[in-house]
């Protein structure tokens, strides 16, 4: 077991450094010159020559990539060529608020996608399989900032229940103080029992976390029914049953225990899908998180931000996977 | 064990829910004596928060926070004092004297002085960021005493103008000016101005509050608090200020625009604005080489078409240029119009053969109005057989292309908004007129030895004698005009939509996208 | 009329398919009395399972549709019962199932203790403790040694073998009193199937339990049960008393399936001299690395040190359980691996140091036909491309003389020319073989290495591809090496035998002399643990004591004295050494040494 | 020669039973043979828009701005956008852009994804081992992610989202086929092959490749959406496709602005989208059943 997390952490540096390699690449192909962008528009040669000394541009490529794993390795992402601030003190303001998304949504994931693909398995061709099945498909096949456009309409514009973008209103963020621990603001809320601005706040949260919810939880609705079914096909099921188990104990213990592994990939591959479908939703609900940010970086193509939150967000994914592979070894099947 | 870990979140999050909706009728706010303004602003409030460094968005909080030595008023047409009482120089305008306002103290408590003003412009000039240009023309300055600063420069300048710029010429208290961006950058500040930082989310948003000591003292009805946040949507931006969320906004749609003129409660505010669109062609690439062909291009696009439909009315026709309400401006410029058989006449002059003739246009993604312009210009050129490839494209992008080393590889024509730092014409001529050896933003790539020496006379002229140097101006313009090397697309409006209460806000064309809390008051 | 304690009447069941509406069970009666054994024989297809399905209340409907009849137990009719009263009161508590994969029978994820005690709270009113102990009684009652130890373990960590006993303690755990085995030894060796078998009979006395007994083979069903059945396409050919179905055969389909088990006595071997060797192997070895534990490298010892000579014209059999080496010896002669040591020598030459155009040559001269002709033929592929790919490998044909050789060698194999065009699904299992043997034929090899060529096709078919191979052997004088479990196969068709057991071999030689006189103990072990038309009751049957050891670490000395009744302190220290016996008779074992 | 001929039908019929087969068996699923029509549908109004289309000159050779953003009305289906142009021929006309972009976008990453696991699947060793890390690392960016990079590097087109779709797809491919593979090396005709001689490739791209071709589609059809989907997204973000292409994406990323105004032009675009892949993934879905042998067996 152990031996095998170790394997599995070393394949993940590996990914990791090939990522690192690949981002490196990217930024070294693009024909636009960082040292001229860092100086500035109207920037003397001198100065772009210093820009480029700072940047560290003028030495070999060979260096310049070992630099730049160093810098990878010790969590320095650079600067961004936008604002000159380090991308890493950029990153650690703004992801919180996204992580914390992404989270909500994967809390739904869990609760509402997997019941519901339990169901629409056991109940597979009956009238309730299809709705699931239509909705669940149907949640993954909506462009969510569509999905995020209209839900403002109705529930601001239209029925004025809930505001329309933001962490918390403006007389709230005045009047009270906003609790900062973690970054995350419903968290921190609860961490320092601040009530008024919990509430606050989680009207705010009610639009971006179902807009962002929703394609997760159909993609894992709908695996976990096709996993289901696979499972029930087994014959272990049918013995199961003709020892005269009791069909709820069948579903629910005996099969769903053995789409653990499939249900855990799924799990995982869906917060990377809902990281980067914040990068889409955030810009509409004014959200300060990393979509936001780098909505912006692509516009102003700041590419030492735009790789940054590359590289984020793969190691978190690999990160992810590791955390998924190591539930997975979990199931004795898998031999180490 | 995990079921009930489930079922526990799941309760917590329902109950949440539930409390939260009912929670917040109960928790009414108490009624606040705080009085807010919400500035919804399309983009990040500031990028550097350093005023020295920032060349961006950040002026619309900088200008609150800090003051210049002179303003432009956007009434009189004339540079106003604010910090400087009164200012003189010498006959050649080489050497300019500034009498520095007593009694100001900055936000830290320290006074305001010709020391102070010193070391201020000095850090700028020092860094060399953003638009610390506009100081190039300086020598020397001088304290003459506590209260009195003397500019030597150079060469002749008009400085009373370059004091009064939106960026870069902030003045800073004493305890700051030692400060390296990293500073500022933690969301630390120290001007005179009216308001003072509260609280910074970078990327986000701005809270200031009011500046008890400021030196023009503070009325009864003015605003406690300024927010300004980022709201990049512009149906969002236009939702907050139907609904009395926010005070003022602007950068939006000219359809919300249109629709806001209806709504009682909301004040829709036009001004001039010093934008404007021009059109570069690339005039070192065939068949743009040819001044007819220009012609014919100029005489294809559709000028009214675009003032009229595309911004409703939120434009002008340019003419030259410079863009009106500066001077330099002259109305009796001669200006194309769309007339499609004028271009064909100009086409079969030039022996341009049209016939799969391809011309890549680009410019900065993102702007809606520029996306349908380009379109309905392809429209009209595809009628003289003129295929136009639109590319939308980031600025650096664009920019990148345009300044690549070899002439074919560039785009054909480029569309891009141009607005001076400071209220002077020589903006426009100097940085897209005069020929450049390392291409910057001369982007029609103009050679042209007799408008360099008439564009250098007038920029001398400028300080001493303003009509003599206007006459010059519009000698360029005509010369330009002729050689159709741009196309001049329209002068932009500057379009504000605020709550019906928000008073005294008047847009000021030197400092765009700027509103001036101090002025502004509720009703 | 009366009825028994457990009766089928008029049982009609339908599949719906794509096509129509198949009739796949159309039994009109079985009836069992209390404590009887009864047995039913059918091929796969026959509608074995689907019976077993339908008693249960598991058939998937749809695709099935029961049509009409009756299913009786105990006064009681089975097909109207609910499912909800069908899982309460009589699935795993009245009437229990073996189900025929052992692999896959137990949930993967569970432990066997788990899954046991789940079986026994559900009927019985038990608190966690007295379950396990029922558990662990349970277990001691299939024999399995530290029950215990066993509880703790995932399905994975045991054998077949074990895995079965534990599918029997299961369901028999809560006390059924009738007991439907579908292929309960179907993917077992055939030693650990007679201990099974000896087992089930030893319980079925015990607990007094009712067996319906669902297998395809004729002879163990016949040495098990007490009445036969035989189902063929859903309808029952022919029943009654075993002595009665197999003395004298009244159907056609029983009579088959009756010669076709008996078959191998009647063949005369033409004795003839060869003296040419077509293919020697001398002290072959091959290992598989497995994973490294602890730094020390570990290996499977799947073939180790084998020597055997093949005479041109010869057809040699080997014999052997699963995981003996025989695949892997083949294998390595295919040169589909390298071996660890030793050498393989074809016509003379060593065919590992060969270089590549005398190795193309050699593997022209060598081909092979697989086991189950479904997954040996590509199903993307034509038959013409099929037959033809060693023809484009080895030749330079144009096309039409391609086609042309491709429907010869169809013809040959005695199938229509026109199967050129058509895929491998459009055929039966018999004819797919037939596909594999013309493509085998395609560049007239020299050798021709048949891997269980009709295990998994059915009866009737399995005699006519050993008539044709028979038939192929006398016209193309080809040599052949066939492997097969099935002794009456290698009887039939083999001039020699070779016996491996764990990577050895141990008994070699004519196969007249080895079936009649077998030497070593396993070969006899072997012979004997396999059920015929002649052995009157399970208890003749031989069995060997544990299981086989693993390769990774074989035994000292003979590797089979861990289950040798014979064996002494010798056997375990020293490794015996291949000696004739008699004439063209080889065995390894000391009880020959004098 | 003569038999062969007098044999067709024989071989033809049970090629026309097996199409038939697969479409009984589409047939029970409703709302997979739903999707199917819906996506005969769509091919059909890609092919014939120029035809159907009520303006084809809206698409890129006429605006007329004084009818600009008029509601839906007799006249204009999905009434029109900010430059007066039929949004209900724009959609139609969207349907080819989407159609065409996403089969190249699928096309390319199977192009690449399909030969490379192959290999890696069937020759095993450090090979496979290489090309599984390539993989493994193009995997872990987050799909958009990897595409927004290199297009908003490269410079946005829909040639240049294609291109970085197809980088951040193929992966899917080759981990796929190289499962395939795998299992394929267990049945026994390429280790015949192998013992015939056959060479590597010819196993590989005549063996191996052709089997794994119904998993690929299955996964293909169930990809036509996400990448629909994702074109969609990066055109939002202004990543993709370029003004007047009546891309769906770009259409409600332009829409944004009058969204207050004219809701028929965001929502038109948008439930285009919607249905196109809801259509494709209940077809990838309803194909995953299908094509499965568990469902095949008769």
């Amino acid at each position: 077991m152990i031996s095998y997390i170790i394997r599995r952490l070393s394949l993940g540096i590996i990914v990791l450094l090939g990522v690192i390699t690949i981002t490196f690449t990217i930024a070294r192909i693009i024909p636009s010159d960082p040292a001229a962008k860092w100086a500035g528009p109207r920037a003397t040669q001198e100065q772009i020559q210093k820009a480029r000394e700072h940047l560290g541009l003028d030495k070999p490529l060979i260096v310049q990539y070992w630099r730049y794993l160093k810098d990878c390795i010790k969590g320095d992402l650079g600067y961004s060529l936008r604002t000159h601030q380090p991308i890493k003190e950029e990153l650690k303001a703004f992801i919180p608020a996204t992580l914390e998304l992404v989270i909500i949504a994967f809390i739904f994931a869990t609760i509402i996608g997997i019941p519901l693909g339990i169901y629409s398995a056991k109940m597979k061709d009956q009238l309730l399989d299809h709705l699931s099945r239509l909705f669940s498909i149907g949640a993954v096949s909506l462009p969510t900032f569509w999905v995020g456009l209209f839900l403002q309409l109705i529930f601001y514009n239209k029925l004025e229940l809930l505001p329309l973008g933001g962490q918390v209103s403006n007389e709230i963020k005045i009047l009270y103080e906003i609790p900062r621990v973690t970054g995350m603001l419903l968290f921190d809320c609860i961490l320092t029992s601040n009530w008024v601005v919990f509430f606050d706040a989680l009207k705010h949260y009610i639009l971006p976390c179902i807009t962002i919810a929703l394609y997760p939880i159909g993609l894992v609705a709908r695996m976990t029914r096709s996993a289901l079914l696979e499972v029930l096909n087994e014959d272990y099921i049918i013995a199961a049953k003709s020892y005269g188990l009791k069909d709820r104990k069948v579903l629910w213990v005996y099969a769903l225990k053995n789409t653990l592994g499939s249900t855990a990939i799924v799990l995982t591959l869906s917060l990377g899908y809902t990281l980067v479908d914040t990068f889409l939703v955030e810009a509409i609900f004014s959200w300060p998180g990393l979509g936001n940010y780098v909505a912006t970086a692509v516009t102003t193509l700041d590419y030492p931000a735009i790789i940054g939150v590359t590289i984020f967000s793969t190691a978190c994914y690999v990160i992810l996977n590791l955390v998924a592979d190591i539930i997975i070894a979990l199931d004795p099947r898998v031999r180490l | 064990m995990k079921k009930i870990l489930c079922l526990v979140i799941m309760i917590c999050i329902l109950g949440a829910i539930i409390a939260g909706c009912s929670g917040g009728q109960s928790t009414q706010v108490t009624e606040n004596k705080l009085k807010i303004a919400y500035y919804a602003f399309i983009s990040e409030p500031y990028i550097d928060f350093d005023p020295s460094v920032e060349y961006s968005n950040g002026i619309i909080v900088l200008h609150n926070i800090y003051e210049t030595l002179t303003r432009y008023d956007v009434n009189t047409g004339k540079i106003e004092p604010l910090l400087a009482e009164e200012w003189t120089s010498n006959e050649d305008g080489t050497v300019w004297t500034f009498r520095i306002r007593k009694d100001v103290k900055f936000h830290d408590g320290a006074e305001l002085n010709a020391e102070a003003v010193k070391k201020s412009i000095e850090r700028t000039m020092d860094l060399q960021m953003g638009a610390a240009y506009i100081w190039d023309c300086v020598d020397e300055i001088k304290v003459k005493d506590d209260y009195t600063v003397e500019f030597v420069l150079s060469y002749p300048a008009p400085l009373d103008l370059i004091a009064s710029a939106g960026y870069a010429a902030f003045i800073i208290s004493p305890n700051a000016v030692d400060k390296d961006s990293a500073w500022f950058n933690e969301g630390n500040a120290a001007g005179t101005g009216p308001y003072k930082v509260q609280q910074v989310t970078k990327g986000e948003e701005v809270i200031l509050a009011k500046f008890d000591d400021y030196w023009r003292g503070w009325k009864d009805n003015q605003y406690d608090r300024v927010i300004i946040k980022k709201i990049p949507e512009s149906s969002s931006r236009r939702q907050l200020v139907e609904k009395g969320e926010a005070q003022i906004t602007s950068g939006l749609s000219v359809t919300d625009i249109k629709a806001l003129r209806e709504n009682p409660s909301v004040n829709v505010i036009e001004g001039t604005s010093w934008t404007n669109i021009i059109g570069f062609f690339n005039t070192e690439k065939k068949p743009l080489d040819n001044a007819d062909f220009r012609r014919a291009l100029c005489y294809a696009f559709p000028y009214d078409e675009v003032v009229n439909d595309i911004k409703e009315g939120m434009a002008y026709k340019s003419v030259g240029l410079i863009p009106r309400g500066l001077w330099g401006h002259d109305d009796n410029l001669m200006q194309y119009e769309t007339d499609l058989q004028k271009a064909e006449e100009y086409l079969k002059k030039s022996g341009v053969n049209p016939e799969g003739l391809k011309l890549e246009l680009t410019f900065t993604s993102g702007t809606e109005e520029l996306r349908n312009m380009a379109q309905l210009y392809q429209v009209n050129l595809k009628k003289l057989g003129i295929e136009l490839q639109i590319q939308e494209m980031n600025w650096d992008n664009v920019w990148e292309k345009s300044k690549n080393s070899k002439p074919e590889d560039r785009q054909d024509i480029l569309f891009m908004q141009w607005w001076p730092d400071y209220a002077s014409p020589m903006s426009w001529l100097y940085s897209l007129v005069h020929s450049e050896e390392d291409i910057l933003f001369n982007l029609s790539y103009i050679k042209d030895e007799n408008l360099d020496a008439m564009i250098e006379e007038a920029d001398m002229l400028s300080a001493t004698d303003r009509a003599e140097a206007e006459k010059l101006v519009i000698e360029v313009q005509k010369e330009v005009l002729d050689k159709a090397y741009f196309i001049h697309a329209y002068d932009d409006k500057s379009v504000w939509a605020a709550d019906a209460g928000f008073k005294g806000f008047k847009p000021n064309p030197a400092y765009e996208g700027v509103v001036f809390f101090y002025d502004t008051y509720y009703e | 009329m009366l009825s028994a304690y457990f009766e089928i009447r008029n049982l009609k069941i339908d599949y719906k398919t794509y096509e129509k509406q198949q009739n796949v069970l159309d039994i009109e009666r079985i009836a069992i009395e209390k404590g009887k054994t009864y047995g039913v024989v059918g091929e796969s297809g026959s509608g074995k399972t689907v019976l077993a399905l339908a008693i249960m209340g598991l058939l998937p409907c749809p695709p099935g549709i029961i049509k009409s009849g009756e299913i009786i137990f105990d006064g009681e009719d089975l097909l109207k019962k609910n499912n909800k009263e069908m899982a309460q009161k009589y699935r795993g508590r009245r009437i229990a199932m073996i189900f025929q994969d052992p692999m896959s029978t137990l949930n993967p994820v569970f432990t066997v203790g788990y899954q046991m005690m789940q079986v026994i709270r559900q009927h019985q009113n038990l608190n966690k403790k007295e379950a396990y102990k029922k558990a662990i009684e349970m277990i001691q009652v299939v024999k399995l040694p530290d029950a215990e130890d066993i509880m703790k373990k995932y399905p994975h960590q045991l054998s077949g073998g074990q895995r079965q006993r534990i599918i029997i303690a299961m369901a028999l755990a809560c006390g059924a009193e009738f007991l439907i085995a579908d292929e309960p030894t179907r993917n077992l060796d055939v030693t650990i199937q007679a201990s099974i078998l000896k087992l089930m009979k030893e319980l079925q006395k015990k607990f007094g339990v009712t067996v319906l007994f669902i297998a395809n083979n004729l002879s163990l069903v016949s040495t098990f049960c007490d009445e036969i059945a035989i189902l063929h396409d859903g309808k029952i050919a022919e029943q009654g008393r075993v002595k009665d179905v197999i003395g004298s055969p009244q159907n056609y389909y029983t009579k088959i399936l009756i010669n076709s088990v008996t078959k191998g006595e009647s063949v005369v071997r033409k004795k003839q001299e060869r003296d040419e060797v077509l293919l020697e192997v001398k002290s072959l070895k091959k290992y598989f690395p497995v994973k490294k534990r602890k730094s020390e490298r570990l290996f499977v010892k799947a073939v180790d040190d084998v020597d055997l000579k093949i005479y041109k014209g010869e057809v040699v059999g080997i014999v052997g359980e699963s995981g003996c080496g025989k695949s892997t010896l083949v294998n390595t002669i295919l040169n589909l691996h390298e071996p660890t040591s030793g050498e393989v020598l074809f016509e003379g030459k060593n065919i590992f140091q060969l270089d590549k155009n005398q190795l193309r040559k050699t593997r022209k001269d060598i081909q092979i036909v697989f086991q189950d002709p479904y997954w040996s033929l590509n199903p993307r592929w034509l038959v013409k491309d099929i037959v033809s790919e060693p023809i484009k490998v080895h030749e330079k044909l144009n096309s039409i003389s391609i086609l042309k050789r491709v429907e010869d060698l169809l013809e040959l194999v005695g199938l229509p020319k026109s199967s050129a065009f058509k895929y491998p699904h459009e055929f039966s299992g018999g004819q797919r073989q037939r596909i594999a043997i013309a493509r085998a034929l395609a560049v007239n090899p020299k050798l021709v290495v048949l891997d269980e060529p009709t295990s998994s096709i059915d009866v009737i078919s399995q005699a006519q591809i050993l008539e044709l191979l028979k038939e192929l052997r006398e016209r193309l004088g080809l040599t052949n090496i066939l492997i097969s479990h099935d002794l009456s196969v290698v009887n039939y068709m083999a001039d020699k035998v070779i016996i491996m057991y764990l990577g050895k071999i141990v008994e070699y030689g004519d196969a007249a002399e080895v079936f009649k006189n077998p030497l070593h103990p396993y070969t006899k072990a072997l012979f004997n643990s396999i059920p015929t038309l002649e052995s009157s009751d399970i208890e003749s049957l031989a069995t060997l004591e544990g299981n086989v050891p693993s390769a990774i670490n074989p035994p000292s000395g003979c590797r089979f004295h861990t289950r040798c009744s014979m064996a002494n302190e010798r056997c375990s220290r020293e490794m015996p050494v291949m000696k004739e016996y008699s004439n063209n008779h080889s065995t390894a074992c000391f009880l020959y040494e004098q | 020669m003569d038999s062969r001929i007098y044999n067709l039908m024989e071989i033809i019929r049970p090629r026309v039973k097996e199409v038939g087969f697969s479409f009984y068996l589409l047939k029970k699923n409703k709302l997979t043979l739903a999707a199917f029509y819906v996506i005969v549908a769509l091919f059909v109004l890609a092919i014939l828009a120029p035809y159907i289309v009520p303006y084809p000159s809206h698409i890129s050779d006429e605006a007329n701005v004084a009818n600009k953003l008029l509601p839906p009305s007799g006249e204009y289906l999905f009434g029109t956008d900010e430059l007066g142009r039929d949004i209900f021929s724009r959609v139609i006309y969207g349907i080819r852009i989407s159609l065409t972009t996403a089969i190249l976008a699928v096309g390319l990453a199977i192009i690449i994804g399909v030969p490379l696991g192959a290999i890696a699947g069937t020759i095993g060793g450090w090979v496979d081992e290489v090309i599984m890390r390539i993989t493994d690392i193009f995997l872990s960016f987050p799909p958009l992610l990897l595409a927004i990079a290199i297009v908003s590097i490269v410079g946005s087109s829909l040639n240049n989202a294609i291109i970085a779709i197809a980088l951040s797809w193929w992966p899917w491919y080759t981990r796929l086929v190289r499962g395939q593979a795998v299992s394929l090396k267990e049945r026994k005709f390429i280790q015949a092959a192998e013992a015939i001689g056959t060479s590597k490739w010819k196993i590989i791209f005549s063996h191996v490749v052709p089997n794994t071709i119904s998993p690929v589609i299955v996964q293909a059809s169930m990809d036509m959406g996400g990448v629909i989907l994702t074109i969609a997204s990066l055109s939002f973000l202004g990543l993709g496709a370029q003004a007047p292409t009546p891309e769906w994406g770009l259409m409600i990323n332009t829409s944004r602005n009058y969204f207050l105004n004219a809701w028929w032009y965001s929502i038109f675009p948008g439930l285009a989208i919607f249905i196109t892949v809801l259509a494709f993934n209940l077809l990838g879905d309803g194909f995953r059943e299908i094509m499965d042998p568990k469902t095949r067996k008769r």
